[in-house]
């Protein structure tokens, strides 16, 4: 059981956390943070990999993806935040425009 | 320059680097000129792809090393015939998006205050255009996320409450769709090593845990592709979306992560894990035809009736894949000509229903009776887009079905061509409802106040999909540039 | 490199800050504990040697992210925040036991994958470390992220500016704007001294980017920090930003990189094939440009959406 | 066990001290603002320790200014963010302990 494993395992555990706590939670702050731990899940995994490669430095090509990955996952935080207080904007009737539903 | 074919490679990079450019200058320009540096964007990228297409028709497929990296460290832009033609679809269905909004946002419409539309519409087409032609797995990732923002920013951007509640739910739904595709292709990678859509096959034969990677990304882009039972999402983002919105995404942003499931499925065959899962995905599929159909039928709105028929469309084309493995040309060509017609038809129809649900305020069945003289153009276009839908000649929709039925027939799985038909049969009741209504003598007499816009560009669209067998020849030339049997 | 104790505690804690920030009934809690899931995760990044993901976590994953959740969160709770909060009493019993069975399936099937798979394979890491030191690029993280897969980290750079045009898009087209209300004086003379050493530190992570753990994200991330505690302290008043201008900004990292992605287009080479002589001059050029818009796209991320109408009682009456 | 060792598990035996009164005061004061007092006391005098502790196992000045620059941010910005919090809790109106003998 070497630490890298270790870290992985926890990391597949973190998946499925963010995965129930997408499809379960209703509160869509609660459902940024699933997705955001879903997204650490993912890359504890890559990560783990690099880690445990025989060669002698970090195998930095997981390492790069999870850098892409970290800063998509901040763009998701931002969109999915915005968009929540813009509906909860509009459900006061602050701006909702565009009556008609067509 | 060296001769045409040296650059052709080229193409590929500049098919995404220019309209992503076009968007960034267009963001920088703010609201005064950013339609008219979009709509140069827009028609640089209808003039690559075409060129693209062009190169792959005489040379045969393409593909560009980035920073001419070899892979697996580097990252390969491919274009086969099949993905030179969606790439086509998207430029065709663009360049009406681009039109139809140009013509919409004079002063006073509702798009005009919202230029941020221009920016955003040329991210999602060239993020489209990125996930047809990238051939490595993780970058497929950063194209899902960049269509997923862009699509569920262009959503909200009608500002109603009903778009803001769809654009919350797509975001999520778009968000674990994406996340579970990149899971596996953590998992693939920690097994094959690699991360080249072409290697994937070899990578995935001897390892249990990169076949359950690969079933992580097809469940993935089930989940962004909308295809039953992953379908809730769709409805009510396509149907309160602003009309070029919806057009642009059923017609097209739909199908690219079709194409990449399509592109995966080919590696697991070489896997020998293909026929299980070609049939779970076929009887998704025959479920979604039935249900999409049944749910059009029963809505009330006409554009929530044109979403649901997406969802059934999307049915056909993962319904055909068990045939795809002895019969890969023919069947290969049967999603390209289905994938084609339904795009441009479905595309026709989103931009006919705005301008209807302009003309009578709502887009609701029960008043819209009369609209159809108010709206001939529009009406119009509802009619020769529900030529394909039905699947009936000369379109595109019906070769596709013609082959489909030939190939299921020849080996045996005979209920494909049973589902194929019902579903042309189920298709005909909600398009004759739609047409029924909008062409039904208004009871009122009180004339309405049409506001001054006609769908243009719907009416093209909808022809070339309805006449798309008179491209055939065309179509099967590139196809024959793609190798859709598994290794 | 075998379990050491250290590993086993930070393991336990990342769970337990994840479940708690999962399943915690007031969601100001439920963020505190997923902004100390995000330090426990920088730890994580170090253990697992890869100096810099943990940066980047920390500035961006507990920094940014934590900040724009509390953000949000003292406006949903007020908001629409109680009818959330009873529609999600309202889960039926079954979505719940689904969801359970179908993430502990997903548990499973990912942790007998992982099980199964050699995890010490050799992969690209050879490649990579190889193809590094023929570039020249010390740091083989950056010559992956600029050079090798320079196309994903253009297509990222188009996310994040995506993502500002969608939060500009929800506020109806305001541009940038720059909150400001009573700012706490201990406060402002700790920003004051601070605002020089984080200019030179993101300054020196671009710098060292190439050779040692850094790069524009890092180094962007933290100037968009330090912006928007200036900004949050009000003490970026006097400079009134244009809108044009802070467009500019925003689009100027991927325009940046797509004119060095497109020159040896031009050039006869293929795209992002830089020309061998220019390679680190173009790459620290390119990681410069894109730290400032980055630095601006998180800090517009936050500002413009922290700039609510009720932005009532912050800081000291 | 030369002298430098024992005065460095020394350190690190304070430090391990302070931490932990740090915590128990975390979890046993009465109200917001005794608990911000006990974390930010007993956590700088944690960290100094700590600090001190691994400035003697090291010899290389440069990671010792390191160190001590570590801890001087440390000590800036624990007290600033408890200065911030006790503000934001007063103004809310948080409850604080008297003493009713």
């Amino acid at each position: 059981m070497s630490a890298p494993l270790l870290y992985a395992l926890v990391g597949a555990g973190l998946v499925s956390l963010g995965a129930w706590g997408l499809v379960v939670r209703t509160h869509p702050v609660r459902k940024t943070v699933a997705a955001n731990l879903m997204g650490s899940g993912a890359f504890l995994i890559l990560v783990s990999a690099a880690r445990a490669t025989p060669a002698e430095r970090p195998d930095p090509v997981p390492h790069a993806l999870v850098l892409t990955g970290i800063v998509v996952t901040m763009a998701t935080t931002a969109v999915a935040l915005a968009l929540a207080k813009r509906r909860a904007a509009a459900s006061e009737g602050h701006s909702g425009e565009g009556a008609s539903d067509g | 320059m060296a001769e045409p074919g040296a650059f052709a490679p080229q193409l590929l990079g500049l098919a995404i680097v220019v309209p992503l450019a076009a968007g960034a200058v267009s963001f920088a320009l703010g609201r005064a000129r950013a339609m008219a540096a979009a709509l140069l964007g827009a028609a640089a990228a209808v003039a690559l792809a075409a060129a693209v297409a062009w190169s792959v028709a005489t040379g045969g497929a393409v593909a560009l090393d980035i920073g001419s990296w070899v892979p697996p460290l580097g990252i390969r832009l491919a274009a086969d015939g099949l993905s030179a033609l969606f790439l086509v679809l998207a430029a065709i269905v663009g360049a009406a998006v681009s039109v139809d909004a140009a013509l919409a946002s004079r002063p006073g419409a509702d798009v005009a205050d919202r230029w941020l539309f221009w920016p955003l519409w040329l991210f999602l087409w060239s993020a489209v255009n990125g996930l047809f032609l990238t051939a490595d797995v993780f970058n497929a990732y950063v194209c899902l996320e960049l269509i997923g923002f862009s699509a569920v920013a262009l959503v909200a951007s009608k500002g109603s409450k009903a778009a803001l509640d769809a654009a919350l739910s797509y975001l999520f739904a778009s968000v674990l769709g994406a996340m579970t595709y990149l899971v596996g292709v953590g998992l693939v990678y920690l097994a094959s090593g690699t991360l080249a859509l072409d290697a994937l096959d070899s990578a995935v034969h001897g390892s249990a845990s990169a076949r359950i990677g690969l079933g992580l990304m097809l469940a993935g882009l089930v989940l962004k592709t909308a295809l039953f039972p992953a379908h809730f999402w769709l409805p009510t983002a396509h149907s309160s979306a602003p009309p070029q919105v919806s057009a642009a995404l059923s017609g097209v942003v739909v199908k690219s992560s079709y194409l990449l499931a399509v592109r995966l499925l080919v590696a697991a065959t070489g896997a020998g894990s293909g026929p299980g899962l070609r049939l779970t995905l076929a009887a998704l599929g025959a479920v979604a035809i039935v249900w999409g159909s049944a749910m059009a039928l029963a809505s009330q709105r006409l554009k929530l009736m044109i979403a649901y028929s997406t969802v059934a469309q999307v049915g056909y084309l993962f319904v055909m894949l068990p045939l795809l493995e002895e019969r890969a040309a023919t069947v290969g060509l049967a999603i390209a000509l289905h994938a084609l017609s339904h795009g441009m038809a479905k595309a026709a129809m989103f931009l006919a229903a705005g301008d209807i649900a302009d003309a009578a305020g709502t887009d609701r069945f029960d008043a819209l009776a009369g609209v159809g003289r108010e709206r001939p153009v529009a009406a119009l276009s509802l009619g020769l887009a529900g030529v394909t839908m039905l699947g009936l000649p000369p379109s595109g929709s019906f070769a596709a079905k013609w082959l489909v039925v030939q190939s299921s027939l020849a080996s045996g799985q005979w209920w494909i061509a049973a589902v194929v038909v019902g579903g042309g049969l189920l298709a005909a009741l909600y398009v004759f409802r739609a047409l029924a209504s909008l062409l039904a003598k208004p009871d009122r007499s009180e004339a309405r106040t049409p506001k001054p816009r006609t769908a243009w560009a719907a009416l093209p669209l909808a022809a070339v999909s309805a006449t798309l067998l008179l491209a055939g020849p065309a179509i099967s030339r590139l196809m024959a540039a793609t190798s859709l049997a598994g290794r | 490199m075998n379990v050491a104790v250290l590993d086993v505690m930070l393991c336990a804690g990342l769970v337990w800050c994840a479940v708690s920030a999962l399943v915690k009934r007031d969601l100001f809690a439920s963020i505190v504990m997923f902004i100390s899931f995000g330090l426990l995760s920088a730890l994580a990044w170090i253990r697992l040697a890869a100096p810099d993901i943990a940066l980047a976590e920390a500035a961006i994953g507990a920094g940014a992210t934590g900040a724009l959740l509390l953000d949000a969160a003292g406006v949903l709770a007020r908001g629409d925040g109680s009818a959330a909060e009873d529609a999600e009493r309202r889960t039926p019993r079954s979505a719940n036991v689904l969801g359970t069975i179908a993430a502990g399936a997903l548990f499973a099937a990912l942790a007998w994958a992982l099980l199964s798979t050699p995890l010490d394979a050799p992969r690209l890491a050879a490649a990579a470390l190889t193809g590094a030191r023929e570039v020249g690029i010390a740091n083989p993280v950056t010559a992956v992220l600029l050079d090798f897969r320079g196309y994903d980290t253009l297509l990222e750079v188009a996310v994040l500016l995506l993502a500002v045009m969608g939060v500009m898009a929800l506020r109806s087209g305001a541009p940038v704007s720059v909150a400001s209300h009573a700012a706490d004086p201990l406060v402002r003379l700790l920003v004051g001294s601070l605002a020089p050493a984080v200019l030179l530190a993101a300054a020196y992570l671009v710098w060292a980017g190439t050779s040692s753990p850094g790069g524009a994200f890092q180094s962007g991330a933290l100037l968009g920090a330090g912006v928007i505690v200036l900004g949050l302290e009000g003490m970026l008043q006097p400079m009134r930003v244009h809108p044009g201008a802070s467009r500019l900004l925003l689009a100027a990292g991927l325009l940046a990189f797509v004119a060095a992605a497109l020159e040896p287009v031009a050039a006869g080479r293929a795209l992002l094939q830089y020309a061998p002589y220019a390679r680190k001059g173009v790459i620290l050029a390119v990681e410069g440009i894109l730290a400032l818009s980055i630095a601006t796209t998180v800090a517009g991320l936050f500002l413009a959406s922290s700039v609510t109408p009720d932005r009532g009682k912050a800081g000291r009456p | 066990m030369s002298v430098a060792s024992f005065a460095a598990g020394a350190c690190f035996a304070a430090s391990a001290f302070f931490f932990v009164a740090g915590t128990v005061g975390l979890l046993r004061f009465p109200d917001v603002y005794t608990r911000l007092h006990a974390l930010t006391k007993a956590d700088n005098l944690g960290i100094g320790f700590l600090v001190l502790a691994l400035a003697i196992r090291s010899s290389d000045p440069v990671t010792i200014a390191k160190l001590v620059l570590i801890w001087l941010a440390v000590l800036v910005s624990s007290a600033t963010a408890s200065n911030l919090i006790a503000a934001a809790a007063y103004q809310d109106g948080a409850p604080w302990w008297r003493n009713e003998q």
